[in-house]
């Protein structure tokens, strides 16, 4: 097997913007004819599903939690990055692209990296018209602080609770899809098996943690947001139903062995 | 009509109603009592009198004391239907329940106080009421001299307004807070008014069976 | 705790060994704000997998503090004097007022004790620039992929990262995927549908049928104490040595005498349990497996073995500048190493400094 | 430390439940009150019994998914704190505590002492978001918020859902988990546009789900982990009213 990581050509800063002109589009009126799994509803997933919802496909959202709001993500305290250089202290995408290619020791994907650094404006103002009450200052601009490994000031925060305000943003954005009928929510149901057909993912197959049923569910792609693996060390400060059961597959582990830690 | 039928049909659209209904009633008893004390006048009751005769005979007046009952009744219904489907909320009671270490023994026993001062309220108005408007009583003031000479109605009477004013004690405020006033700008002014509603009324309503019972008779006798 | 915390608190410990005093006691010229000593320019901001390494070396050394002496303390007299305790409420108060819920102490009086401990995972699943994994279809999001962190996330990164997947990435490519192919219905009737649920099944009766002595969350223990001593923030190869004798026994142990009460139809927590646990134990020995073939070290992975002078990890960008990818080759079989070379166009790697 | 515990045991939903005898043997202080429950479920393992079902994740009082009835209060003894973060330092040795489910019309029992929120979330999708879609968005500063106003709005979105004020409520009333929303999303600019709406369809889907009035004993407010105020019901009451014209 070799890994094609399909990083578009082009400098590094173009190469998102042409790839995304060069992607192929579903026509809105087609969209309603797919169906999309999403696994686990934290940040990511809560996120994805709301906006795959809106672009018109119909999306199903497992979460083996009773609720979207009870996500891990919801632990994150400190605060989010985005170079808006509201601060006025020389921050810019590509500095933020910069340190967290050197925080990460040099083992990630430039492409990527510039990626996330390039998108990550666009959160805080998606976030912000969520209703994500961010800290501000007097006059009522958004404020900021620094944090580890980077010499600007660029963290977005709410109180110590961004984590937690984030998600319940996704989660917002989610029931107001689940609200317009285009996501339907599973809750207590874990992910057991990825059913693949032909050489695709087509679907999942998921106990239903009140009856002990399992419930098979078909789509047209599969999408896993199901979080880390942290609890594999007994002593972490993930919650106690983290786990890395969807991950079980026939597919690539990379770098395992790169875990975290912070301070408790 | 729809939408002002799905509004008070709503728990909270019950609870303003309560409210609104509660005000009223509380703005009935400044009348009420600013009335009453006429009793205290010297004159062998000829004041009150006038003012019980004029009451009775004005028309807009017996208009809006329908209006009074009106509203009496709606407070009581309503806090029914509000009692019993809070009761259906919770289905199973539980075994162990602290509520007094977070609440107020006021807000507790709103139903019970409600229920005591409707007791009450029947007692009062068989007593009063109902010679004076129905019976055709002209010398009312007498029949409260009279009543208030006697031990057990003046007990009764104090007994009847501690309870009312328990009532008003989370009532009032609690009117206000449903009505969405009792904003941290104004929820001490709503507190500090609150106290001629609880206190200040009560005390006022109580002065009257307490001064005919220690000097009122008297002094009513010699008058006469 | 957050590592936000080290935005205004200080961290240090006592400069003598073993030193038991209470902390209020220690006047300044008697302690070390070693974050600060070592690193004068990025000082208590370092990044955490540094921070981190420094707090056990520090622990490690016999400096530590509190009863179990595995802590060094995070003070915020300094910020309170400059900033008036409102202003650090403001900042950090429901992180400060969970530390006094934990530990019964009041951290505007007395400094935090702190230590390490796992928070996140930069490894996951492999997944190509549009986040879509080795299965066409399947696509990974969040801290599930390995893709955008490296070696090691800093802070106030992984919600970014989840967040930018979510909202901007996965809807275009997601609908790049569907667009660019063709979907025939498939009925969850479906043989392979059958073939998941049965598969399923049977393991779940497995579990369910051993009945042994041991709790889950006993073995949960155990293997994570493994894990947590040989596999943690430091590792060696002696140690991921015997890591790699340890874990598979707990785990055959596990699935001949783990207990589970209960039935499989019915809400049972320790069911679901013993099915993560099972799955952290076959991961738990592939991160063993990776962290003794990275002979390097680099952010998070830390090989004792490869450092530099100053103790800082030293990475070795000839032999592993790439992503290890393990293939998974079904239940106790060996996993097959894959490698997508890292290239490096505008950023240079250079020995990390926070000098 | 030895506790003395009755615990609600209630097979599924069906079933009646009772109260069940345990003791808990060596709790230390520092454990916190789910550690502790957790010991009595390893030794009922052990005994091949079934142990005790509560819901629980994060364990640092965020996520709001642990909540429980402990001798008569919710979330236990102690104010502005989730269960997890209820230590056994705030009992006694020999202690006797009663652990009940949350009980509500509204959250039913699924076992033991794992309750059905997910009348929560029904409230939450009749309209406790804004309609921002993704992406096309202003840039976030182009919306000033005065600070005060940023904080009162956080001071409601803290809640974090666990309906410990269903639960303290002597009604079962679900106002303060509601008001949290609509108060925040009504001082914020970004609420407005749906702010008639979402006051009249949250509070709707609030009786809908059987939910008892508030008849304003605070008891929420008392109750609650992130002590989020009793004002905020005043806000919902009058956007409720304001909703009318």
């Amino acid at each position: 097997m070799t890994l094609d990581s399909k990083i578009p050509d082009g400098p590094i800063e173009k190469k998102w913007f042409e790839h995304k002109f060069h992607m192929k589009l579903v026509n809105p009126a087609n969209r309603r004819k797919y169906k999309i799994i999403v696994v686990g509803t934290g940040l990511a997933g809560s996120s994805v599903a709301a906006s795959l919802g809106e672009l018109g496909y119909n999306v199903l959202a497992f979460s083996y939690h009773e609720s979207p709001r009870r996500a891990h993500s919801i632990a994150a305290q400190g605060g989010i990055n985005a170079p808006k250089n509201y601060s006025n202290d020389g921050d810019s995408v590509y500095r933020l692209f910069y340190d967290t290619l050197k925080g990460g020791d040099y083992r990630a994907r430039e492409a990527n990296v510039y990626r996330l650094a390039e998108v990550s404006g666009s959160i805080i103002d998606q976030c912000v018209a969520q209703g994500v009450p961010f800290a501000r200052d007097y006059a009522g601009y958004l404020d900021n602080r620094s944090f580890g490994g980077a010499q600007v000031a660029r963290t977005f925060y709410a109180r110590g609770q961004t984590g937690q305000q984030l998600l319940l943003g996704a989660y917002s954005a989610l029931i107001r899809q689940m609200d317009a009928g285009s996501v339907k929510f599973y809750e207590r149901r874990e992910m057991l098996d990825l059913v693949v057909v032909d050489g695709k993912a087509r679907g999942i197959v998921a106990r239903n943690l009140l009856n002990g049923k399992l419930e098979s569910y078909s789509a047209d792609a599969v999408i896993l947001a199901t979080g880390g693996y942290g609890n594999v060390f007994y002593l972490s400060t993930n919650a106690k139903a983290s786990n890395a059961t969807a991950l079980r597959q026939s597919v690539l582990y990379a770098d395992p062995s790169d875990m975290h830690s912070c301070h408790r | 009509m729809n939408a002002f039928f799905a509004f008070i049909n709503s728990s909270v659209g019950k609870k303003i109603l309560m409210s609104l209904t509660g005000i009223f009633l509380c703005t009935f008893l400044v009348e009420h009592l600013a009335g009453n004390l006429l009793l205290l006048k010297k004159d062998g009751g000829e004041a009150f009198d006038a003012y019980a005769h004029f009451m009775g005979g004005n028309p807009i007046v017996r208009t809006l004391e329908i209006g009074l009952f009106a509203i009496i009744l709606i407070h009581i219904i309503n806090g029914t239907f509000i009692w019993f489907s809070n009761r259906r909320a919770r289905d199973k009671r539980y075994a162990s329940y602290k509520l007094e270490e977070n609440t107020t023994f006021q807000s507790r026993m709103m139903a019970v106080s409600a229920s005591l001062v409707f007791v009450f309220l029947v007692v009062h108005l068989a007593k009063f009421w109902v010679p004076a408007r129905i019976l055709g009583e002209q010398n009312l003031s007498s029949l409260v001299y009279a009543t208030f000479r006697q031990t057990f109605f003046v007990v009764f009477y104090l007994v009847a307004l501690v309870v009312l004013s328990y009532h008003l004690r989370h009532g009032f405020q609690s009117a206000f807070q449903t009505l969405g006033w009792k904003t941290k700008r104004y929820g001490g002014l709503i507190e500090f008014i609150a106290v001629l509603f609880w206190l200040v009324i009560p005390i006022g309503f109580a002065i009257i069976p307490l001064y005919i019972y220690f000097y009122g008779g008297s002094a009513v006798a010699m008058m006469r | 705790m957050s590592e936000s915390l080290r935005n205004d608190g200080r961290v240090w410990v006592p400069k003598k060994k073993g030193d038991t005093r209470n902390p209020k006691d220690i006047p300044e010229s008697e302690r070390d704000y070693y974050l600060e000593r070592q690193y004068p320019s990025f000082g208590n901001l370092v990044p955490r997998d540094v921070a981190s390494r420094r707090a056990k070396e520090m622990c490690d050394n016999g400096f530590g503090v509190g009863a179990s002496k595995m802590a060094v303390y995070l003070d915020f007299a300094d910020a309170i004097k400059r900033l008036g305790k409102e202003a650090v409420f403001q900042k950090y108060g429901n992180l400060l007022d969970m530390y006094k819920q934990i530990t019964g102490e009041d951290p505007y009086t007395t400094p935090m004790r702190i230590y390490p401990a796992v928070h996140y995972t930069m490894g996951g699943l492999w997944v190509d620039y549009n986040l879509m994994s080795t299965i066409p279809g399947m696509f990974v999001l969040g801290e599930a992929n390995f893709s955008d962190h490296g070696a090691n996330r800093l802070g106030a990164s992984a919600l970014m990262q989840g967040l930018a997947d979510g909202y901007f990435i996965a809807p275009y490519t997601v609908s790049d995927y569907l667009a660019s192919n063709k979907f025939n219905a498939v009925s969850t009737d479906a043989k392979e549908f059958k073939d998941a649920e049965n598969s399923v099944t049977a393991t779940i009766n497995k579990l369910m049928g051993i009945d042994g002595k041991k709790t889950v969350d006993e073995y949960h223990r155990e293997f994570g104490k493994v894990m947590w001593d040989y596999v943690g923030m430091a590792r060696n190869k002696e140690g991921l040595k015997k890591a790699l004798t340890l874990l598979p026994k707990i785990r055959a142990e596990f699935w001949k005498n783990v207990k589970i009460t209960g039935n499989a139809h019915e809400i049972n927590m320790e069911l679901e349990k013993a099915q993560r646990v099972a799955d952290f134990m076959e991961l738990g020995e592939l991160i063993a497996m990776d962290a003794m073939n990275r002979e390097e070290s680099c952010g998070g992975h830390f090989r004792e073995e490869f450092q530099t002078e100053e103790g800082e990890a030293k990475r070795n960008d000839k032999k592993f500048s790439y992503v290890a990818a393990w293939e998974y080759k079904g239940p106790g079989k060996k996993q097959v190493l894959h490698k997508e070379d890292l290239d490096f166009e505008y950023v240079k790697p250079t020995q990390r400094s926070y000098k | 430390m030895k506790i003395h515990l009755k615990v609600w045991r209630q097979k599924d939903q069906n079933d009646g439940g009772r109260f069940v005898d345990y003791t808990a043997s060596n709790v230390s202080p520092d454990m916190s009150f789910l550690e502790m429950l957790d010991i009595v479920n390893i030794d009922l393992v052990k005994k091949g019994e079934t142990p005790i079902a509560f819901d629980h994740d994060c364990r640092e009082g965020i996520c709001g998914s642990c909540g429980m009835m402990i001798n008569g209060r919710a979330h236990g003894p102690g104010r502005g704190i989730a269960t997890c973060q209820l230590h056994m330092r705030s009992f006694q040795d020999g202690d006797s505590v009663v652990i009940e489910p949350w009980r509500a019309a509204a959250f039913p029992v699924l076992k033991d002492l794992m309750i059905d929120r997910t009348s929560f979330d029904r409230i939450m999708q009749a309209g406790g978001y804004t309609s921002a879609k993704t992406g096309g968005i202003p840039d976030g500063n182009a919306i000033l918020i005065p600070k005060p106003v940023a904080d009162e709005a956080f001071d409601a979105a803290a809640c974090i859902g666990c309906g410990a004020c269903v639960a303290a409520c002597p009604n079962s009333s679900a106002m303060l988990f509601v008001s949290a929303k609509v108060s925040q999303l009504a001082l914020l600019p970004q609420g407005q546009a749906e702010r008639t709406t979402r006051v009249q369809r949250m509070i709707a889907q609030m009786d809908e789900e059987k939910f008892g009035a508030c008849s304003n004993t605070y008891a929420c407010e008392a109750e609650c982990p992130k002590q989020i105020s009793v004002t905020h019901i005043a806000r919902l009451n009058r956007e409720f009213i304001a909703a009318q014209f």
